[in-house]
């Protein structure tokens, strides 16, 4: 975790409005792991004095390379798109907390809620070197904003929802949930925050629809992992990457804290980004 | 989609359904942009033509930019500050950029009212803009002597009281920061004119909403909020402040999220209508400004930088309101409000960091 | 220069003489930048080993940025605001991105005093730089309760408070406002402990001195200065103010002037220290709050952009003193105050745009 | 007058910290005249909301090119330093007064202190264009800052002095001025306010030291022309191009004023920035 001069080596929009750049960035791109995000500087001339947080789409140990996958929503990323290869910019990172998949786990999940395919793109690539199965269960509004096939690792199994039917199902993405419900052994989702909370309480009710949880039945009544922690999570069916603004990354601010269920607010930039869904308090809590 | 594998048969999305990107809703019937209504009625028969004006010493009397912008077309033009004698302003240097911002001190440099009605009224006359001017005074007296002096005189379609001046009768202490003597002030002239009055808050103050109801109560028609925060440079050589002045005005971006808590809090607590001011320099600004209960906007520094502004963003306002299918702008107003604004919240009191 | 012509024969220059570009001056015996004296001596034995410190609420506890700042170079680390029974704080979301700033409203979540004096005593105990407990509370009784309970305590080398908070007793009144509540809870901590006691003046004031003053006069090692101005963003579909708790504290470069100003007049009307805040993103802004009186600086919000400011700011503030010649920093500060500051200046309230 | 996009052709440092560049601007390049300004944008996510005023250095209507010369002073300048060919700017102008010539005038002398060269370098174009003979005096602080002088045309008298004299005569530039006070029909200066400010007063001598001063003599005594009229200036010995902060650069705000011998604040932007040395209240008078 240290801010590091990257340079940019490849920009492209890759769907309307979205962008995938890729920066040369050694440091980075070893040790890094799914669902962990860096901090990256605007122009030093600006009005803009925060930096903002992309998830790591992939990384390239071998090239030193690591992509970001983003839309442009305002002046920051919007100034971001104008930058030119061989640009230097300042990218800080690793931060966060990973994904943590159980050991056991066979099937994985992946639930993508729009610009949420960048927060688990890099899990596919994790999961299926370590020879697991993938699932991705992609949702968008309409065709035009359904992620690339070509741009996801050939072994993942990619399905399709949009609101208005132009692709696959029609529909919101849950609905395609339990149909792999007693297929996976996690599951792992990014995106808006009500598709979140859904798949939490699609989660949250498996248990009984399936009798038993595939993951942790062969544990019987032994210790129990303090919430939160990263042993407490690998066993979680669902894990969740959370979204807030931030100010420092690093936990020294407070500025991006979600509300949990032990009712202490955890911050995003430092016990997440990644939670366990059954720590969130989805209702909120203040 | 080559991989995609066969879709189960579709079913109902779950309950609570939820949606995953931002929902595609039933697109509203069209208003021709050039139908929006964007007039601004501001009482005692002063209809801004649209709510977009030019901010007091910022656009001169109108006709400094006249090769670049049509002024016939703004919502409204607030003059520099007019005194009842000439001044001459403070001395140099008067502005100097801060991040995100600048600092004024011109010191009311102007030709004082007289002076004032004899270069620029006729001219203003012939405009469709109205032309408020702006007004400053160190006593009751010169600004009641001013505000009489313009009262009745075409061309002049009503007053902005710049109130952030010195009350030499009360110590240099300026009339905006106590609701005493901003109601004072603002009663005074409200007996010396029927022409529409605006009175403007400063931001330099612990509570505005004690202040707001002060000038609303004394009979104003209406607020603009804000002037600028006090602020001070360092020259170059640091062996003194920059301005020639010593202390200036802050504004530009840098001061928004001060303007928009200002406005915020005046449009809680009265009920005339508030101008908001402070660091307009897009769209969205003005957006925003609506939402917290402003019925018009003033853009003053962004104009530094491009005249065209003011006149673009009239255009983009209409556009926003046609892409809504809006009749009016007027439904922008105020959506960012607490629904009930019955008890006033002693919210901007208690912000704690 | 080939076609230069045959120059008169060389003569004095005329009187008087005139200097066209920046005199050469005579070079200053160097000084190794490693031999300036940076140190800051705020009494009571608190000294800090250099001018920069890290902002209460941007540094955490000192530990956060570990792996990126070694914390032992710093002159000093303001802790998170630290009240007597451990707070939630606000709702999110509770930080976004202004012009040349930024708003935040953590609410003041911390783990309570107690707590904080287990988790991080012992750590700050085995630091160089010298941690000021930054206290907050919303009764005379809760910060006298908190400094309590500090006094004494090894690795807390004093404390910073945080007036900004509303006094219930006075109707959510901040006692940063009135300089009766902020004299008497300064002067109530003061006679609970003999720890080096800071205090921190807000800007959201129509004038700063009398409260400065009083805090001075009520027993107060230093002032620190400023906090954060109150405001406020909209959320971007304009139904609701964007923060979690409406409003919002402004802090970074956009507020620099504003910070300039308040040290510039309380440094002209108190004896004891200050320390400023505000903006501070280079080694110009260090320099510019010195010339204006202040003794030292604290980063904040910059601190988000670049983790490496603060100790950057140290070396470059020894070489600036080096390459001037100058044995110790402090040779920088007040260089711009007006020679005699004997009769305050009402300059600050007499402010005109 | 108006704000115009302009394409940055050529950018070079020519001295240490001072740059020329030309812009593609046909607009401006036409209708010009020597010692009118341009009021230039700085990008448009900066914190920067000022404009920076820029003496029009030189200008080519046959190519449509306009040059600014220019010293790395702060943020704005080191923006502008960033550029590349290419690069579209926003130029508003001309703006201002030119410096007026007297049509009577053979022999001008021109005074430049360092960056001063940029306010007057345009009329020396002007001048020689319309056959008139012109002597450029120009101060430096050492040989290193000296204007080359392959930048100048082939027909000026080029003469040098410098503070520590490394190149030309050595100390301030002003004391090569009386060996040209007769030979000079009119001077125009430009450079920091302490070197126009002795200027004016050897200008304010001259005429005693002359006997008669050379232009003007024939009108004897006939009406005279308000102060600060174009017709005034142009039968002033000395003009000079003041510089003063600005916000607006049209007149509206009032910020970039000088104090004038009258009594009355003179807008540099409007009434200037070039004025008759006689106008101005040299000593301040607020
Ligand atoms: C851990 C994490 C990972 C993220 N990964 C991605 C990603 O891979 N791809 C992607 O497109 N987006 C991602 N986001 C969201 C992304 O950070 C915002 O879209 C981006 O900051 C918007 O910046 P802006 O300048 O365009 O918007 P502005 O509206 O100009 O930004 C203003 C401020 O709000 C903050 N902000 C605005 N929206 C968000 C948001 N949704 N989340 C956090 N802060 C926000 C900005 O950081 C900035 O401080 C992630 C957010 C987080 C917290
Ligand atoms: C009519 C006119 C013509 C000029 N022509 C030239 C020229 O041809 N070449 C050149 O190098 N310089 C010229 N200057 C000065 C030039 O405008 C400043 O050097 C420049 O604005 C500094 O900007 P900055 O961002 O680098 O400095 P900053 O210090 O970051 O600027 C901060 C603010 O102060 C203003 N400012 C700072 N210095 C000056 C100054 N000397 N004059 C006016 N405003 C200033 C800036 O415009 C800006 O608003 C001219 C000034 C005027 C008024
Ligand atoms: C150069 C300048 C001169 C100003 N003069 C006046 C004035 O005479 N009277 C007044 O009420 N406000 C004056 N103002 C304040 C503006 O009208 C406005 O309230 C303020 O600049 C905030 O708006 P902005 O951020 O859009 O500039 C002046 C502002 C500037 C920048
Ligand atoms: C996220 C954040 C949290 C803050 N929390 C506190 C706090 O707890 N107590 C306090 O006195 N000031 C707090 N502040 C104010 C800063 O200490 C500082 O006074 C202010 O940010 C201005 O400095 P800056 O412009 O360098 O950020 C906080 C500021 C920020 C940005
Ligand atoms: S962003 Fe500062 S604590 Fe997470
Ligand atoms: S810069 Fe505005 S009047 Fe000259």
């Amino acid at each position: 975790m240290r801010p590091a001069a990257a340079e940019l080596v490849d920009s492209r929009e890759i769907l309307p409005g979205q962008w995938l750049q890729a920066y040369h960035a050694p440091d980075l791109a070893v040790g890094s792991r799914a669902g962990q995000f860096v901090h990256v500087r605007t122009g030093d001339f600006s009005g803009m004095v925060l930096r903002r947080p992309f998830s790591l789409n992939t990384v390239d140990a071998a090239t030193g390379t690591v992509t970001i996958h983003f839309r442009v929503f305002g002046r920051g990323t919007e100034w971001f798109t104008r930058l030119r290869p061989g640009d230097q910019i300042d990218l800080f990172g690793p931060l966060g907390r990973p994904f943590e998949v159980d050991p056991r786990s066979r099937h994985l999940l992946l639930v993508a809620g729009g610009l949420g395919i960048a927060g688990v793109r890099m899990l596919a690539d994790e999961a299926i070197r370590a020879g697991r199965q993938v699932t991705l269960l992609f949702g968008a509004a309409s065709a035009r904003e359904v992620y690339p096939s070509t741009l996801l690792p050939d072994e993942v199994e990619y399905v399709v929802a949009t609101d208005d039917g132009s692709l696959g199902h029609r529909g919101f993405v849950t609905a395609l949930v339990p149909d792999y419900e007693a297929w996976a052994d996690q599951a792992f989702a990014c995106g808006p925050a009500p598709m979140l909370a859904a798949l939490a309480r699609l989660a949250a009710g498996r248990r009984g629809r399936l009798g038993v949880a595939k993951l942790g039945r062969k544990r019987g009544g032994g210790r129990t992992d303090p919430t939160g922690s990263p042993a407490a999570r690998r066993k979680a069916f669902l894990q969740v990457s959370m979204e807030q603004n931030m100010g420092c990354a690093v936990g020294a601010c407070l500025g991006c804290v979600v509300m949990t269920m032990s009712g202490t607010p955890q911050r995003v930039c430092r016990e997440g980004p990644v939670f366990a869904a059954e720590e969130i308090a989805w209702e909120g809590g203040w | 989609m080559s991989r995609r594998r066969p879709l189960p048969a579709a079913r109902p999305a779950l309950a609570p359904a939820t949606r995953i990107l931002a929902p595609t809703r039933p697109a509203p019937a069209e208003i021709p942009a050039a139908e929006v209504d964007l007039t601004v009625d501001l009482g005692r028969g002063l209809v801004l033509p649209n709510p977009i004006l030019v901010a007091s010493g910022t656009f001169g009397y109108g006709v400094e930019y006249g090769e670049v912008v049509d002024v016939d077309r703004l919502g409204g033009i607030c003059c520099k500050g007019t005194t009842l004698r000439a001044r001459i302003g403070n001395p140099t240097p008067r502005v100097t950029e801060t991040p995100g911002g600048m600092l004024n001190s011109i010191g009311l440099q102007n030709p004082g009212v007289d002076a004032l009605i004899e270069k620029y009224a006729a001219t203003w006359m012939t405009w469709r803009t109205p032309v408020l001017v702006n007004v400053a005074g160190e006593s009751v007296h010169e600004y009641v002597e001013v505000v009489r002096r313009l009262d009745g005189v075409p061309g002049v379609a009503g007053i902005e009281l710049n109130i952030s001046c010195p009350n030499v009768g009360m110590g240099g202490l300026q009339f905006a920061i106590d609701a005493g003597a901003a109601g004072e002030v603002t009663a005074a002239v409200r007996r010396a004119t029927d022409l529409p009055l605006l009175v403007k808050l400063s931001p330099n103050v612990a509570d505005i909403r004690p202040i707001a109801r002060a000038i609303a109560d004394a009979g104003a028609d209406a607020l603009t909020a804000i002037n600028t925060l006090s602020g001070i440079a360092v020259a170059p050589d640091r062996r003194r402040p920059l301005l020639g002045n010593v202390y200036g005005g802050l504004s530009g971006p840098a001061v928004k999220p001060v303007a928009l808590r200002i406005v915020y809090e005046a449009a809680q607590v009265v009920k005339i209508p508030v101008i908001a001011i402070g660091g307009v320099t897009e769209l969205a600004d003005v957006l925003d400004f609506l939402a917290v209960g402003a019925v018009a906007v003033q853009v003053g520094t962004a104009i530094f930088a491009d005249p065209t502004l003011p006149l673009r963003l009239v255009d983009e306002l209409a556009i926003e309101c046609s892409r809504r299918g809006m009749a009016t702008y007027r439904d922008l107003i105020g959506s960012a409000l607490p629904a009930r604004t019955g008890r006033p919240s002693a919210k901007g009191v208690e912000y704690r960091p």
